[in-house]
């Protein structure tokens, strides 16, 4: 996640010594964003924690929290894609509902065992995704029909594939997905869970490590860097951050393999976003689709690529959501696309394409399900978590267009 | 005092991190053409947006005084009440909307809001004789060719009858014909009594019409001279603040192998497939020359281009051979991978992504050299993107600026350090200079001289004979789709070139 | 007025196949596909024509679709009404036709309704409300019920707040918690008991589920903390899965409503009525406008204490699925 | 309806004697996309009426259809100046549940009389579309963004106004204009409806009036106009077609007043998109806001009325909808805005801005609701209506987008 600020710095290597001052302040102008929303997000987190007695912020709650999010941040993360490429997914919703039916049919009425269902869901995630692909890059239907049109289909198709009936229970190691916790393996009764914790020792320490050799490189170039000191206060902080939000799992639970899971999906589309040729291509079509064109990117191939990802991404989350509810019932996945959808928006996805990041989208997916459990948590009236909910989402939004408008 | 239709007094405009203009003083006199000239990003379309009330009351500083009144515009139609019309160096058309409805945005012939389209039509229709444009008013814009569309928005200024008419680079896309004909339309307007502020790089027509001109330069105010006491090289100077001893920096090249050949080439219409945008045409280009080819607009310059480069909708028959063998392109990438590179001649919808760094777009033709595994490396496309932006001497406080944020002579560039990184066999660069200022155009020019001397072939469109002229060493002119005459550049003059442009034989 | 549908059909008696039409509200719930096979089974064991159409939750949709029924013809219309007011419109554009109608499982509400067979819903709200008070005397409760946007909903937690509220205003109960749960998502209730459990320190001595899907999603909470089983919990509709939850002991009640017999009786009301026969009403319900002549069956409890009897004894659940390990 | 081919015709003042032939092709061409799907709807109701046996053409069940189309049609008919401005508009589904359920409250709670609950739910449509169209347009928020909080607001508020109980039933005044007749007047016996009649001969006399007059004008100005002969066909044609459908509706129970409703709203709207300054000001915002805004154009007035006036179109959708089922339930509106952009975008409304017919939306409409018209009357299982609805909607967006590509 880090390495998104770092790789916006400026650089300039005619002149080796430019002022700290501009370097903190323009880095923070680039992504402006997210830490508006970083912030409002923390806000928020405080607000619920004060009038809650601390109960908010207590390691269970935060840790439930976190699970509650998890579907929603996984259809955000590829939402992104489909977004910045200026499209948009409405079928997410019904076609994880609809997914999440299949996994449950494979699995109770089918009979098969965790993996082979794991991969056939999968499967016909990819066959979905290759579907809405096909008719928006080959047959330049948009995106918006295109799915729209899978929203319907698949709202009926889950009717035919559960006849209507609840389909339950999951087997316990698929059940594992969306509930399980990482197991302590050395030290079975002390008050944390060991694997965790050394699994975040490890996270931290890949942190360090890749930092590090990230300023290496860029000496090695001759680029500017960092002076030492600021950039050592820059780890430790980061590293601190890092090891607040794990040590919350470490101390409840342990970390839960959908945590795990959501963890290794951001890093994996962070990388793919800002590194590799796919990720730009999806920029450059979402910001000038001729352009793109006439610099020789391969714009329907792009655009297939980008709903096969998401089909899978959608039959995972869809995966994940039946796990946790260890069932498969008809209206699952109802309004999950306006969910992610939203996620994506507050965390900074352009509704026009070209403009968007992974972690934003995930803590947009933090800031709606930390209103849900907090407001669920004080009991509110189910009036006021609606007109709240849409009242956050508007005012995160607007804060944000004009802090971005003032520093531009 | 009074023979000053407009006095801009002190006018300062600041963008988050540029000072647009600094103190910029201008006067205009009533009924006359006054040029108003300087570098790319010197500020001389800031300072019209300011004065149409595109820039508001307040986010600037200074006075604005038209016709003895201080004026504060909040938007665009109180400048235009006080008798402004302005065309704006961006084409400002809605597509999707007819000529007549065009024209006509913003000040309908309306009752209650209710619009007489009957009336609105037959009134487009005598604005479009008058800019000599030949078309249905019904016909809607994206049918048009980027040159008609900016005789649309002049037909369009006109409408609106002001007495004081800034024009903002009208002739960048127009051909030698059009250009005489709007030249010749100031001068008629001028002498009903109607003002007129005239921005252009083309120095020629600026001392062929105007009797003023204004000097801008990095957002100040040079000078106010009468035209008579300047000449070119004058401007010039005073512009880039030094003196340029040639405007065209011919050197002589020896051509080598032929590159690309290109036989029996047609292209259709891609909407009626039987009609012929181009018919038979041959050509070669050879190793470390630039190949000219002139026409006037809707010759079908860019059809061809655009069919070679694989980017063009409509059927294509014909062969083409790249260094000796054939080739068949199909997109842009079987082109560029076989080392044949194409600038098109609208740089902000086809060349560049806006939102995207500068960085990013030199990089986007070519991402695979930065790439092992489909793994960009981030300080191998910084460095890269450094050259070129040293190289070009593209004007940018950092490689991460937004190219929307740039003037049009540095966007060019950045469009023609994505190609150049591509290294191109055979580059064919489409209208290169359109809107660019004279010392970019030089740097330009300079460029094309060195990556022809490093073995390139280029392949040059232009509209604009004194480029053409000045730096092709062989001119190919077009007419309607085919070949009409080749010259050597010893031969080419303006008089031949005009001569197989307009059909001769 | 459906007497006088009788003298059309004298024209052509007999060899005019019966045709009746069934509007049901959802086949997104597994007690309303079960209701749909009865009456499907019922109505071809009877040789009769029977035309059925889902409304998928949507009243506009579901007086859509009525309208259609009458346009083919139907003689009598069965509603499962989605919504017990909206529904009066279908009954007065039926009659207008000429065509009675039988109110299913809901009493459609404020106009003169034919006949009415049912299990009570606020009965059902009543007798979950019984059995969680007689299984938590004292302590914190949870309180969930269904789609906010669905009146049947508010019914079964009227019910059940009957039997409820006196003992909270007594002072022995406490609800800690009161939310709804959109779209009766299981994932709702879970997440709602998720928040409950920590914003209460797991002390939580009882949970009012509004229906087996729901309690499935608070049962995975309280399995979570290590709490499954140990809490009364209740629901409704005889899910298979909630059967295998009694039998576990995670689930403590659910509702059991032989559709079955509900479907067999409804289509032979209905036949009686195309006939123009008057069938045996046992009661009278009012509904607002008159009292409805009626047939109700009676909801049952069902816990670990009858389940054997009540769902696999009748034949509406398999010994083996249920006790599937 | 009809004005709108003849606008588009081409204009050659200099010459006047354009081929006919030329002439045809040219409107053909122009008007593409309406007959597409116009010749689309015949084929579904060709389609429908065999399968069956003439029950889905009859007087009753088209009539049927046409009332179960008109909340959605009238949502249509404004979500198109909602999207040719390039805005979208999330928010009419749940704000028309909500606007009807507030109608039932003023009238079945508060105990007003039917005109002072039209006028004041109008009044609340005004404020929300007011309320959408600040944000919108002062504060620069995306209409997706504050149209979605305002989809989860409302959501919210109507379970507040209704506390989850349905409310009902309406005074027979407003239960009318959702389900009433036009009366019979002279002819109580007559099997067809005297009143309908006769304003369906008025209908068609004004047109041939304006068409003709039109022709005048054109002539006036020295336009070409079609030759006479081809004229007369094309209007006997069209009144042909007028007096068809008016007629299904004049032998069954006569023009609800819903339907009169509808075919004002669209007379209306069609006039307001072609023929004024905002309309035109609607398609210039759309096609490019940059020129409308350098063309002088008041951007933000534009939008804001724009949204004052669906805020105000959703108001009569809501209310028509609860006159329909009178009663107002807390479910009303679900997921209308998506049937109200489907129909929009499957009547040529582009999702980009800048194009789209009212009469095109209405079309949209009609295509919708007579497959599910037609599905429910063939009894097919709710799945396969499902997946045929999707795949309809994908296909003649598909086959709209092919057709074009040829001919443009
Ligand atoms: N909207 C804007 N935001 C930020 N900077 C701007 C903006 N518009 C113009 N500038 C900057 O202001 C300066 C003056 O630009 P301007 O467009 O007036 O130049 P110009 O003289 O018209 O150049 P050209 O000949 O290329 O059209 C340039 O440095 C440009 O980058
Ligand atoms: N979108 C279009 N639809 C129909 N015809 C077109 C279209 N674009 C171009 N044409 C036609 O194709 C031919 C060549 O046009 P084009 O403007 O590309 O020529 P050019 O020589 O490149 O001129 P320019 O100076 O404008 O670049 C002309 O006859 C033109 O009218
Ligand atoms: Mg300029
Ligand atoms: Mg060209």
């Amino acid at each position: 996640m880090a390495s998104n600020t770092q790789t916006n710095l400026p650089i300039n290597p005619t002149n080796n010594t430019p002022s700290i001052k501009k370097i903190l302040v323009s880095s923070l102008k680039q992504n402006i964003r997210q830490y508006t929303m970083l912030i409002a997000l923390i806000g928020i987190w405080v607000f619920f924690g004060i009038i809650s007695d601390g109960i908010f912020v207590s390691a269970r709650n935060l840790s439930n929290l976190f699970l509650q999010a998890v579907t929603i941040a996984i259809l955000a993360t590829s939402m992104v894609l489909v977004m910045v490429a200026g499209h948009i997914d409405l079928s997410v919703g019904s076609l994880a509902g609809f997914l999440g039916a299949v996994a449950a049919v494979l699995m109770v009425k089918v009979g098969l065992g965790t993996i082979p269902t794991i991969i056939l869901t999968m499967l016909v995630g990819l066959i979905v995704g290759i579907w809405h692909g096909y008719w928006v890059a080959y047959r330049g239907v948009p995106a918006f029909i295109v799915t729209l049109a899978s929203m319907m289909g698949f709202k009926g198709a889950i009717i035919g594939v559960t006849k209507g009936a609840t389909i339950a229970p999951m087997l316990p190691a698929f059940k594992a997905i969306g509930q399980g916790y990482l197991p302590k393996l050395f030290l079975p009764h002390a008050s944390f869970n060991d694997t965790s914790a050394i699994i975040s020792v490890i996270f931290i320490l890949l942190f360090i490590i890749f930092d590090w050799r990230k300023r290496q490189s860029r000496i090695k170039y001759g680029f500017t860097v960092l002076p030492l000191s600021l950039q050592l206060i820059r780890m430790v902080v980061i590293c601190i951050a890092m090891a607040a939000v794990l040590s919350i799992m470490v101390t409840y639970m342990g970390i839960p393999y959908a945590i795990l899971l959501l963890i290794g999906l951001v890093v994996l589309f962070s990388f793919i976003t800002e590194k590799t040729t796919f990720g730009r291509y999806v920029y450059a079509i979402g910001g000038n689709k001729e352009a793109a064109r006439l610099s020789g990117i391969n714009i329907r191939k792009t655009n297939m690529t980008i709903f096969m990802i998401m089909g899978v991404m959608t039959a995972i989350a869809g995966m994940v959501f039946t796990a946790r509810l260890n069932a498969a019932t008809t209206a699952a996945g109802n309004l999950f696309e306006l969910d992610a959808i939203a996620a994506a928006i507050i965390g900074g996805t352009s509704t026009m394409g070209g403009e968007g990041t992974v972690v934003g989208a995930i803590i947009g997916a933090l800031v709606t399900s930390s209103l849900d459990n907090g407001m669920s948590l004080m009991d509110w009236d189910i009036t006021y978590q609606y007109i709240v909910k849409g009242l956050v989402l508007l005012l995160a939004v607007w804060v944000d267009i004009a802090t971005r408008k003032k520093s531009a | 005092m009074s023979d000053y239709i407009l006095e801009m007094v002190n006018i300062t405009k600041e963008f988050p991190g540029v000072k647009a203009l600094d103190n910029v003083t201008f006067k205009v006199k009533k009924g006359e053409i006054h040029a108003l000239v300087g570098e790319n990003g010197a500020g001389k379309s800031t300072l019209m947006k300011v004065l149409s009330g595109v820039y508001p009351t307040g986010t600037y500083t200074g006075d604005i005084v038209l016709k003895g009144q201080t004026q504060h515009f909040q938007n665009i139609k109180e400048s235009e009440h006080a008798g402004i019309a302005i065309i704006y160096q961006e084409l400002a058309l809605v597509k999707q909307m007819s000529v007549g409805e065009n024209i006509f945005l913003g000040n309908e012939f309306q009752e209650r809001g209710i619009i007489d389209w009957d009336q609105s039509y037959i009134e487009a229709k005598k604005y479009l004789d008058e800019v000599r444009l030949d078309i249905n008013p019904a016909t809607k814009i994206l049918h048009l060719g980027i040159g008609q569309q900016q005789l649309v928005e002049i037909a369009k200024a006109i409408s609106k009858k002001a007495n004081l008419l800034i024009l903002d680079e009208p002739t960048a896309a127009l051909t030698e014909h059009e250009t005489d004909n709007l030249l010749n339309l100031l001068v008629e307007l001028k002498a009903k009594g109607v003002t007129c502020i005239y921005i252009s790089h083309k120095l020629n027509e600026v001392f062929r019409i105007c009797d003023t001109v204004t000097i801008l330069r990095d957002g100040k105010t040079i000078g106010t001279y009468p035209a008579q006491e300047l000449n070119e090289d004058r401007v010039i100077s005073l512009m880039v603040g030094r003196e340029l001893t040639q405007r065209f920096p011919r050197k002589p090249h020896t051509p080598g192998d032929v590159v690309l050949e290109v036989k029996n080439w047609t292209v259709y219409n891609p909407e009626i497939p039987d009609k012929k945008i181009l018919s038979n045409v041959n050509f070669t280009a050879r190793k470390g020359e630039i190949l000219g080819i002139a026409g006037l607009m809707g010759a079908g310059r860019t059809e061809l281009a655009m069919s070679l480069f694989g980017a063009y909708a409509g059927k294509r028959t014909g062969e083409m051979f790249l260094e000796g063998k054939p080739v068949d392109v199909t997109s842009p990438r079987d082109a560029i991978n076989q080392g044949l590179c194409y600038l098109s001649e609208d740089r902000k919808q086809y060349g560049l992504v806006l939102m995207m760094d500068i960085k990013n777009n030199i990089s986007m033709a070519n991402l695979s050299s930065l790439c092992t595994n489909n793994i960009i490396n981030s300080n191998e496309e910084v460095r890269a993107a450094e050259r070129y932006t040293n190289d070009l001497k593209i004007k940018t406080p950092s490689i991460e600026q937004k190219t929307g944020n740039l003037s049009g002579g540095n966007q060019q560039k950045v469009v023609l350090g994505k190609w150049l990184m591509a290294s191109p066999k055979v580059l064919i660069l489409d209208e290169p200079t359109r809107g660019i200022d004279v010392g970019a155009k030089f740097e330009i020019y300079n460029i094309m001289n060195s990556l022809v001397d490093q073995g390139v072939s280029i392949i040059m469109i232009s509209s604009e004979l004194p480029e053409i002229l000045g730096m092709s060493d062989r001119v190919i002119v077009m007419h309607e789709g085919k070949f009409n005459g080749e010259l050597p550049w010893e031969e080419a003059t303006q008089e031949k070139v005009i001569f197989y442009a307009t059909g001769g034989q | 007025g459906c007497g006088s549908s009788g003298d059309k059909k004298a024209e052509a008696p007999k060899e005019k196949k019966i045709v009746i039409g069934l509007s049901l509200p959802t086949q997104r719930e597994e007690r309303w596909v079960r209701d749909r096979d009865a009456m499907v089974a019922e109505a071809k064991k009877l040789g009769i024509d029977l035309e059925v159409q889902i409304s998928d939750n949507d009243s506009a949709k579901q007086e859509s679709q009525a309208e259609n029924l009458i346009t083919k013809g139907v003689q009598v219309l069965i509603v499962a009404p989605n919504d017990s007011k909206a529904a009066a419109n279908i009954v007065e554009k039926a009659h207008a036709a000429k065509i009675p109608v039988i109110s299913y499982d809901r009493l459609i509400l404020g106009t003169d309704v034919d006949l009415y067979m049912s299990f009570d819903n606020e009965k059902v709200g009543e007798l979950q409300g019984k059995w969680l008070t007689d299984h938590v005397k004292k302590g914190n409760l949870i309180v969930l019920s269904g789609d906010p946007g669905d009146n049947n909903a508010t019914l079964f937690k009227k019910g059940a707040m009957q039997i409820i509220q006196p003992l909270v205003d007594k002072g022995d109960l406490k609800i800690v918690t009161d939310q709804p749960c959109k779209d009766w998502q299981p994932s709702e209730a879970m997440k709602h008991a998720e928040d409950a459990l920590t914003a209460n320190h797991n002390d939580i001595q009882g949970v009012l589920a509004p229906n087996d899907n729901t309690a499935g999603g608070v049962i995975q909470a309280l399995a979570a903390q290590g709490l499954a089983g140990k809490v009364p919990i209740t629901g409704q509709d005889s899910d298979l899965a909630a059967a295998q939850r009694i039998v576990q002991g995670t689930q403590g009640m659910t509702i059991f409503k032989d559709t079955r017999e509900l479907g067999k009786a409804a289509i032979d009301a209905a036949v009686k009525m195309a006939k123009g026969e008057k069938p045996d009403a046992n009661n009278k319900v009012n509904n607002g406008k008159m009292d409805v002549p009626s047939i109700l069956l009676p909801p049952v409890a069902v816990d670990k204490s009858n389940i054997d009897k009540v769902l696999i004894d009748s034949g509406y659940l398999k010994k083996e699925d249920v006790y599937k390990k």
